[in-house]
């Protein structure tokens, strides 16, 4: 099995090794870089610093420049305690080492006894050499430094991510340069900057584009809402599914069975739920006025109560409120395969003529529309959950697709509210198809043609704007 | 009841009593077997080696902790009146240990009675006994026949408290079985006057074990009647959910009702335990929860902006309350107003910009060959690809655009976006299936397996017993 | 009544009886036989692989648990090959559940794998269970920033401040790769949303079926690794063997004095074809091998492959069958009732 | 009041965690209210097992058809519960085997941990593996090719099924894997209609949402939609 050295201590055992290295070759040492200065870095989320430094002139063979960085004082403490522990360790394997081979080759003691002896004086030594552990020696400056990166020559500055905000932090860079004889040299450490809080600034700039394509979405839906309120017409396109109620409907009437509407399984809070009960409306209405029966049990008491009042109010639009029976509409369980067994068990007794499944669906859809399909129903389903649609496709006669659904019963309902919400998504799906097209046709452009510019274009877009 | 139901309910109940008759007898099956032991602490004082000089550590560099009662530091640091706390522990077997360890032992027990001629002429205790052993470990082994692997060990540490050396020297005529030379050579070494402590040989658990403290070495691998019962258990619940499918029934009913108490309560204790306890408690009183629930918790102070989340949850539970239940929609307005923010920003940034993004391509893709040519055979493609994914993506949302009729061009468009998404589902449909025969075969491969002993994929049971519940 | 009308009114219970057989059957035929079909890895399953292959050992893998015993089925075996492989490979695992029995989840692929076959990783230096904690996305979109706020201790009770892994974790950025089993909500998508778009970390998913193709359109840009249903399993499951496989052999060469390139290239060798191990060993580039290392070397060559780290492949034959059943059935049921409409029509 | 403070802490709440995503010194705002969002998850939990009880108490005291189910549900209830928050059975840590109370309640052999492994583990994963059952009778019975688009569906399915198992390789193994034509081996064009038309076609789902989502979250952040409130006062 492959184990690495916890990255920390690797570091400050390359800090030592560096200055090791510096000492020993600093005959030929470049010069080391000068006005190195650290800035917390503008307008960003914390964490992060710039340091400069300006290249210095005249080396020969210049390879790059290291940026160091202080510790942490969470780096301190954990790189104290692993140099304690492995210098204590260290100290009880020796003192155990000395005693095991004292008492066995010495005393002639068993092995199994000596080992117990051993470990006991080992144990007594770590306690006894404990305060004679110091740190040990630190790097230029009297600090330790953790290596951040190596950049190459040309550079002269740095961004440092992944600082704590609530650290204070000093910079400084080394030289290295290729010696005459091929190998590498490292200039004396340079100054060291000042200290560095990385705060957090008031606004993060790199999320700034995010923002105002969040304004624009949402100011598009605002407005459409306004408009609608304002009592501007707001048209929607035909929805094919909707057609097929009256149909469906008119069926069952002719046939004399009673229409089946199953508004989910979820509670009122749920979107698809609400929209459900807005399609019953409609359902109702048409029910009432070709005088059939439609019946409707539902998983949880709220949305009986809301299915009540929306299928009344649809009896009373119709003018037939004569004809509307509460009991039809009622609660049969919150439990998901018990209500789908109830609502089985009434398609196969009752055999409706048609069924709605509209709503919050899980598994129970194929239990569904399978038993509505055995018995010849027509079947009209809606839904938003994207792994139920293909069951209620392919079992169903008509399906309202995810956001069709929402679409419909915003039509339905005709609250300025629902209508102005969706065209303001319109218009957001309008943005969509532009800048695809576009951006697909600039990007084609940047590589038929080869054009850098219309590249860094199109980068610039997907990297600046589209992931902020 | 009508004769046919109750020719019917007799079969089965036959079949039944047939099944638990088999599993109970012989090799059986749908058995659980553990390894019952003891799991004691002491409470040490142990030099410290890797924490900082200061902290939460006495001045003489050592720190007051429990350890295993079976440790190093244990054994070193322990005195008689230090703290000790001990309680029964159980591990798993697989049921090949129980039956490997029950073929041992019975080859340990007829080893011991075969005879052992060597003759034993002042050597000491330790090298006799090596010698016995090894001998003792071969013929148990041939007797195992490969079936399972006996052991054999000599308890050294008790032997050596109660006063045997191993350097003491010997001459034992070892005359007879190899349970009377153990008895001669100790005997010899007692007659030289280390010790007078009684010492056994104890066989268990495939091992055999020469000790002076025979009441810790009783077979600790055995039957687990809780947790056979719970797979019994399992399964009825397992076949009283299948038996819907022939028909609705009170079994699958009262499996029905099972599940949801058992759910809710689940739920209920896990988000105390793993969520209320560390996180709220342990914010509002860190010191109760500290001394008394999560020991491991660090200190600190009392934060007392965690009042709020817990005023929240009060006003939540006031639902249950026959009056002020529209106090809970308080926090209903909270968990609601959280959602709305987090999956506004999420969705925009995750889901809009960056599904942009992703579309975003040459609709001319150009693939390299390794030589640096463009290989015109996969460009063609590959540009297919992306060319078919533009206008995938296009003809959807033209569907799914509501401003418009769709008739003309729009109506065209939308038409193909209607084919996309029928594939679409055509995908999800085929995955969707995927995934629920993965289901059944996980609940088939635990009655095969785990409770029919009629398939032994992961080496549980020798092959023997594997297909033992056929015959 | 003729066939087709007959048919038509078949009892579904017939039709759920040759479900369970179609699934039944091939298990235990498999589980008896002990033979698997092979499998062919797609390109998702590799690019999961090599994710965590690319990163060094040591590397800071977060694996959230996000499901529960009713999708074991399919999840079981990803959870049990992701922890393979980062067990192998060196890295250092972090568990969390956003599921309430997720914690379960993490407990019982743990002690499958960790305690069953990598007994020398330690807990608290190479694996932590932080357990199960409440708010879905919420928890996500918490530690993306601040770790120590919702995970004050691991599942253990222990005070994160106590574990040394979890020394310099203060936010998710910290990790350099996530895992994700998931069976729905809170799961891949929340994860795909609120940590690695924003982070822009590596991420890997192993979903079920439900789910799966609604996480495709994230590949490869915020999804770097997509495992879908039990098929997704078995070919990561197969991939992870073979490369532990050649990993064991590897080190059994290096052991016996065999050095770099050679020893890859053989491992490679005995991977793919166990038996010439036995013969490479009579040749004369072996003549350094001690012949403990040389019987080592047999051994893993031709050790089969443990029993759980099967599982998908195992399932893949009951799939199979009733693959083909669901296909029978569609095509009978829509020939009987085109039969019937043309038919009614005719009349 | 009942309306309005709702919809003011609805307001807070989404706008800060909103800004809190611009504006790095208010992050640990949004860090603070999702915590507490956690919090508060946990505890609708308890509320889940006090609503259970409330409704099956008043199914026994009104003695509803199914009443005796409603005892067993209780009973459950109550026996998980017992063993579940006081611990029953359960090892303190051994860390710190002197304080009673803090073992793992989920640790393998617990009681808490039994009710697991042989009630709910079995009870839900059976459940869920009925599934399979039901879709195959579906298959049969109701999954119909009546027009284009349905055909469309179930051959896409049928490629699907076939193409990730072994029966898509041994079907179509007879097409050479680098012939012009390797793209119709079963394996390979199942992965081609995961990788450009289900993606298309989820990507434009994706996109839909995503902007409903923001709509909803919009209109419910500025109050005007309050169907969580409930109709009526």
């Amino acid at each position: 099995m492959k184990r690495s050295i916890p990255l920390l201590q690797t570091r400050s055992i390359l800090a030592m090794f560096t200055v090791m290295v510096m000492i020993s070759g600093s005959f030929a040492a470049p010069p080391a870089p000068t006005d190195v200065v650290a800035e917390d870095l503008p307008s960003d989320g914390g964490g992060a610093a710039i340091v400069t430094w300006t290249i210095p002139t005249g080396v020969d063979g210049l390879e790059g420049f290291q940026v160091w960085r202080t510790e942490a004082e969470s780096e301190t403490v954990s790189r104290v305690g692993n140099e304690r522990g492995a210098a204590l360790l260290a100290i009880q394997n020796q003192a155990y080492e000395n005693e095991y081979q004292r008492l066995v080759n010495v005393e002639g003691v068993a092995p199994e006894d000596a080992s117990m002896q051993a470990r006991a004086v080992a144990r007594r030594a770590v306690i006894d050499q404990r305060e004679s552990v110091t740190p040990t020696e630190t790097g230029p400056h009297g600090q330790f430094w953790v290596l951040v990166d190596t950049v190459s020559a040309e550079t002269d500055r740095l961004q440092v991510g992944k600082l704590s905000p609530s650290n204070e932090y000093r910079f400084m860079v080394y030289t290295v340069a290729k010696t005459a004889d091929g190998g590498v040299a490292k200039s004396n450490a340079s100054a060291q900057t000042g200290m560095v809080l990385p705060v957090a600034s008031g606004i993060d700039v790199k999320r700034l584009p995010l923002f105002f394509i969040l304004a624009l979405l949402c100011g598009a839906v605002l407005f459409f809402i306004h408009w609608a309120r304002s009592g501007h017409p707001i048209t929607i396109r035909k929805i094919a599914g909707l057609a097929a109620v009256d149909e469906a409907v008119g069926r069952a009437t002719e046939m004399g069975r009673p229409i089946l509407y199953i508004p989910g399984i979820q509670d009122m809070d749920d979107l698809q739920t609400v929209a459900g009960i807005t399609v019953l409306g409609r359902v109702a209405k048409t029910a009432a006025e070709y005088d059939a029966r439609i019946e409707v049990p539902t998983s949880r008491s709220l949305v009986m109560s809301a299915a009540r009042e929306t299928v009344h109010s649809s009896y009373l639009g119709a003018g037939r409120t004569d004809a509307y029976n509460p009991d039809l509409i009622y609660y049969v369980t919150d439990e998901q395969f018990g209500y789908t067994a109830y609502c089985s068990g009434l398609i196969v007794r009752e055999k409706p003529a048609a069924c709605f499944y509209m709503g919050c669906f899980f598994a129970e859809s194929l239990i569904l529309a399978e038993t509505g399909n055995s018995v010849g129903a027509i079947q009209i389903a809606g839904t938003a959950m994207p792994s139920q649609l293909p069951f209620f496709v392919a079992a169903c006669d008509y399906t309202l697709i995810g956001e069709e659904f929402f679409a419909a019963s915003a039509y339905l309902s005709g609250e300025p509210d629902q209508l102005g919400s969706l065209k303001g998504q319109d218009m957001g799906k309008i943005i969509v198809g532009a800048v695809l097209i576009i951006g697909c046709l600039v990007a084609t452009a940047a590589v038929v043609t080869g054009s850098e510019s219309l590249m860094h274009a199109v980068d610039w877009f997907k990297d600046s704007v589209l992931s902020a | 009841m009508n004769r046919q139901k109750l020719t019917l309910l007799s079969i089965v109940g036959i079949f039944v009593i047939l099944l638990v008759v088999r599993a109970f007898s012989g090799n059986g099956f749908g058995r659980i077997y553990v390894e019952r032991g003891e799991a004691s602490f002491v409470k040490v004082e142990l030099p410290v080696l890797d924490a900082p000089a200061d902290g939460d550590v006495k001045s003489e560099g050592v720190r007051s902790t429990w350890v295993d009662a079976t440790s190093d530091e244990a054994v070193d640091f322990a005195g008689p009146e230090s703290p000790r706390v001990a309680w029964r522990s159980v591990t798993p077997v697989s049921p090949r240990v129980y039956f490997e360890a029950t073929i041992a032992d019975e080859a340990l027990q007829a080893a011991l009675s075969t005879p052992f001629d060597a003759t034993i002429n002042g050597t000491d205790l330790g090298t006799a006994l090596e010698t016995w052993r090894l001998a003792l470990l071969e013929k148990a082994n041939a007797e195992a026949a490969g079936r399972a692997e006996p052991t054999v060990e000599i308890n050294w540490t008790a032997l050596h408290a109660a006063g045997f050396k191993r350097k003491t020297a010997i001459t034992v005529n070892s005359g007879g079985d190899f349970e009377a030379s153990l008895g001669a050579m100790l005997d010899a070494a007692r007659a030289a006057g280390d010790s007078d402590a009684e010492t056994t040989m104890v066989v268990a658990d495939g091992k055999g074990t020469v000790t002076t403290t025979a009441d810790d070495l009783a077979p600790a691998i055995g039957l687990s009647w809780s947790r056979t019962i719970g797979l019994w258990l399992a399964v009825i619940f397992t076949l009283a959910i299948f038996s819907f499918l022939y028909k609705d029934n009170p079994l699958y009913k009262i499996a029905e009702s099972v599940v949801v108490g058992v759910s809710a309560a689940y739920w209920m204790v896990i988000s105390l335990w793993d969520m209320i306890v560390p996180n709220l408690l342990g914010q509002l009183f860190p010191d109760f929860v500290q001394g008394n629930l999560l020991p491991g918790l660090g200190d600190g102070d009392p934060n007392w902006a965690y009042l709020v989340p817990a005023i929240f949850g009060g006003l939540l539970l006031m639902r249950l309350a026959p009056k002020g239940q529209y106090l809970s929609l308080w926090t209903l307005a909270f968990i609601v107003g959280t959602t709305a923010a987090l999956r506004m920003v999420a969705y925009i940034e995750g889901d809009f910009l960056s599904q942009i993004n992703a579309t975003i391509a040459p609709l001319y893709q150009e693939v390299m060959n390794a030589d640096g040519t463009v290989n015109g055979y996969s460009s063609f493609w590959a540009s297919v690809r992306q060319i078919t994914l533009v206008i995938g993506v296009l003809s959807c949302l033209t569907y799914f655009f509501f401003s418009v009729e769709h008739k003309g061009v729009v109506g065209k468009v939308a038409r193909v976006g209607i084919w996309f998404l029928m594939i679409t589902f055509g995908a999800a449909f085929g995955f969707t299936v995927m995934g629920r025969i993965a289901l059944l075969a996980a609940r088939f491969e635990f009655l095969f397996d785990d409770w029919l002993w009629l398939i032994d994929p992961t080496n549980q049971r020798s092959v023997a017993a594997a297909v033992g519940c056929l015959f | 009544m003729n066939l087709i009308d007959r048919m038509a009114s078949l009892d579904r219970r017939w039709i759920f009886l040759m479900m369970g057989l179609a699934v039944g059957i091939p298990i235990i035929v498999i589980g008896i036989t002990g033979k698997t079909l092979p499998e062919e890895p797609t390109p998702l399953a590799q690019a999961a692989f090599n994710v965590l292959d690319d990163l060094d050992p040591g590397s800071r893998i977060l694996m959230a648990w996000d499901f529960d015993p009713a999708s074991e089925g399919e999840l079981g075996p990803m959870a049990t090959s992701f922890i393979r492989q980062c067990a192998q490979k060196g890295h250092r695992m972090y568990f969390i559940a956003l599921w309430p029995v997720g914690a379960q989840m993490i407990r019982s692929s743990t002690s499958r794998v960790i305690g069953g076959y990598y007994p020398d990783l330690v807990y608290g230096k190479d694996w932590v269970d932080l357990g199960f904690k409440a708010g879905n996305e919420a928890v996500i979109k918490t530690i993306v920033t601040d770790f120590d706020q919702y995970f004050p201790t691991d599942a253990r009770g222990t005070s994160v401040d106590a574990i040394p892994m979890m020394e310099g974790i203060t936010s998710l950025a910290d990790f350099d790769a996530l895992v994700n089993a998931s069976a729905g909500y809170p799961g891949s998508k929340e994860w795909v949303l609120y940590a690695a778009t924003p982070l822009k970390k590596p991420l890997i998913i192993g979903c079920t079926g439900v789910q799966a193709p609604q996480m495709y359109p994230y590949v490869p840009n915020q999804v770097q690794g997509l495992l879908g249903a039990i098929k997704g399993a078995a070919e990561y499951e197969s991939i992870v063997n073979k490369w532990v496989r050649s990993e064991q052999l590897l080190d059994a060469l290096e052991l016996g004095g065999i050095t770099e390139p050679t020893s890859s290239e053989l491992a490679a060798r005995f991977t793919e074809n166990p038996a010439e191990a036995s013969t490479w060993t009579t040749e004369a580039a072996a003549a350094a091998m001690s012949p403990e290392a040389k019987t080592r070397l047999i051994e893993i060559a031709n050790a089969p492959i443990p029993g759980i780290f099967l599982e998908a492949q195992r399932r893949m034959g009951p799939q199979l069958v009733a693959h083909l059943l669901m296909i029978g059935l569609i095509i009978a049921g829509n020939v009987i009732f085109f039969a019937n409409r043309r038919r009614g029509v005719s009349q | 009041m009942k309306r309005i403070v709702p919809l003011w802490i609805t307001a807070i709440v989404g706008v800060v965690l909103i800004i809190s995503n611009f504006v790095p010194w208010t992050r640990s705002w949004g860090e603070e209210a999702t915590t507490w969002f956690g919090i508060i998850a946990a505890v609708a939990f308890v509320l889940g097992g006090g609503s259970l009880l409330k409704v099956h108490l008043k199914k026994i005291s009104d003695r509803n058809s199914g009443w005796a189910y409603s005892m067993i549900v209780l009973g459950t209830f109550a026996a998980t519960l017992a063993v579940g928050l006081f611990k029953i059975g359960v090892s303190p840590n051994p860390s710190f085997p002197d304080v009673p109370w803090s073992g793992d309640v989920q640790g393998q052999g617990t009681p808490f941990w039994w009710v697991y492994e042989y009630v709910f583990k079995p009870l839900t994963a059976t459940m869920f593996a009925m599934l399979a059952f039901y879709i195959a009778s579906a298959a049969f019975r109701a999954f119909r090719a009546k027009n284009f688009e349905a055909m469309l569906l179930l051959g896409t399915a049928f490629i699907i099924l076939l193409g990730r198992t072994f029966a898509g390789y041994f079907m179509t193994s007879w097409i050479p894997i680098d012939g012009p034509f390797s793209g119709l081996r079963l394996e390979e064009l199942s992965v081609y209609i995961m990788q450009v038309f289900n993606t298309a076609g989820n990507r434009a789902i994706i996109i839909g949402i995503a902007l409903g989502i923001a709509g909803t979250s919009l209109k419910i952040i500025m109050g005007l939609d309050r169907s969580y409130l409930g109709g009526g006062d």
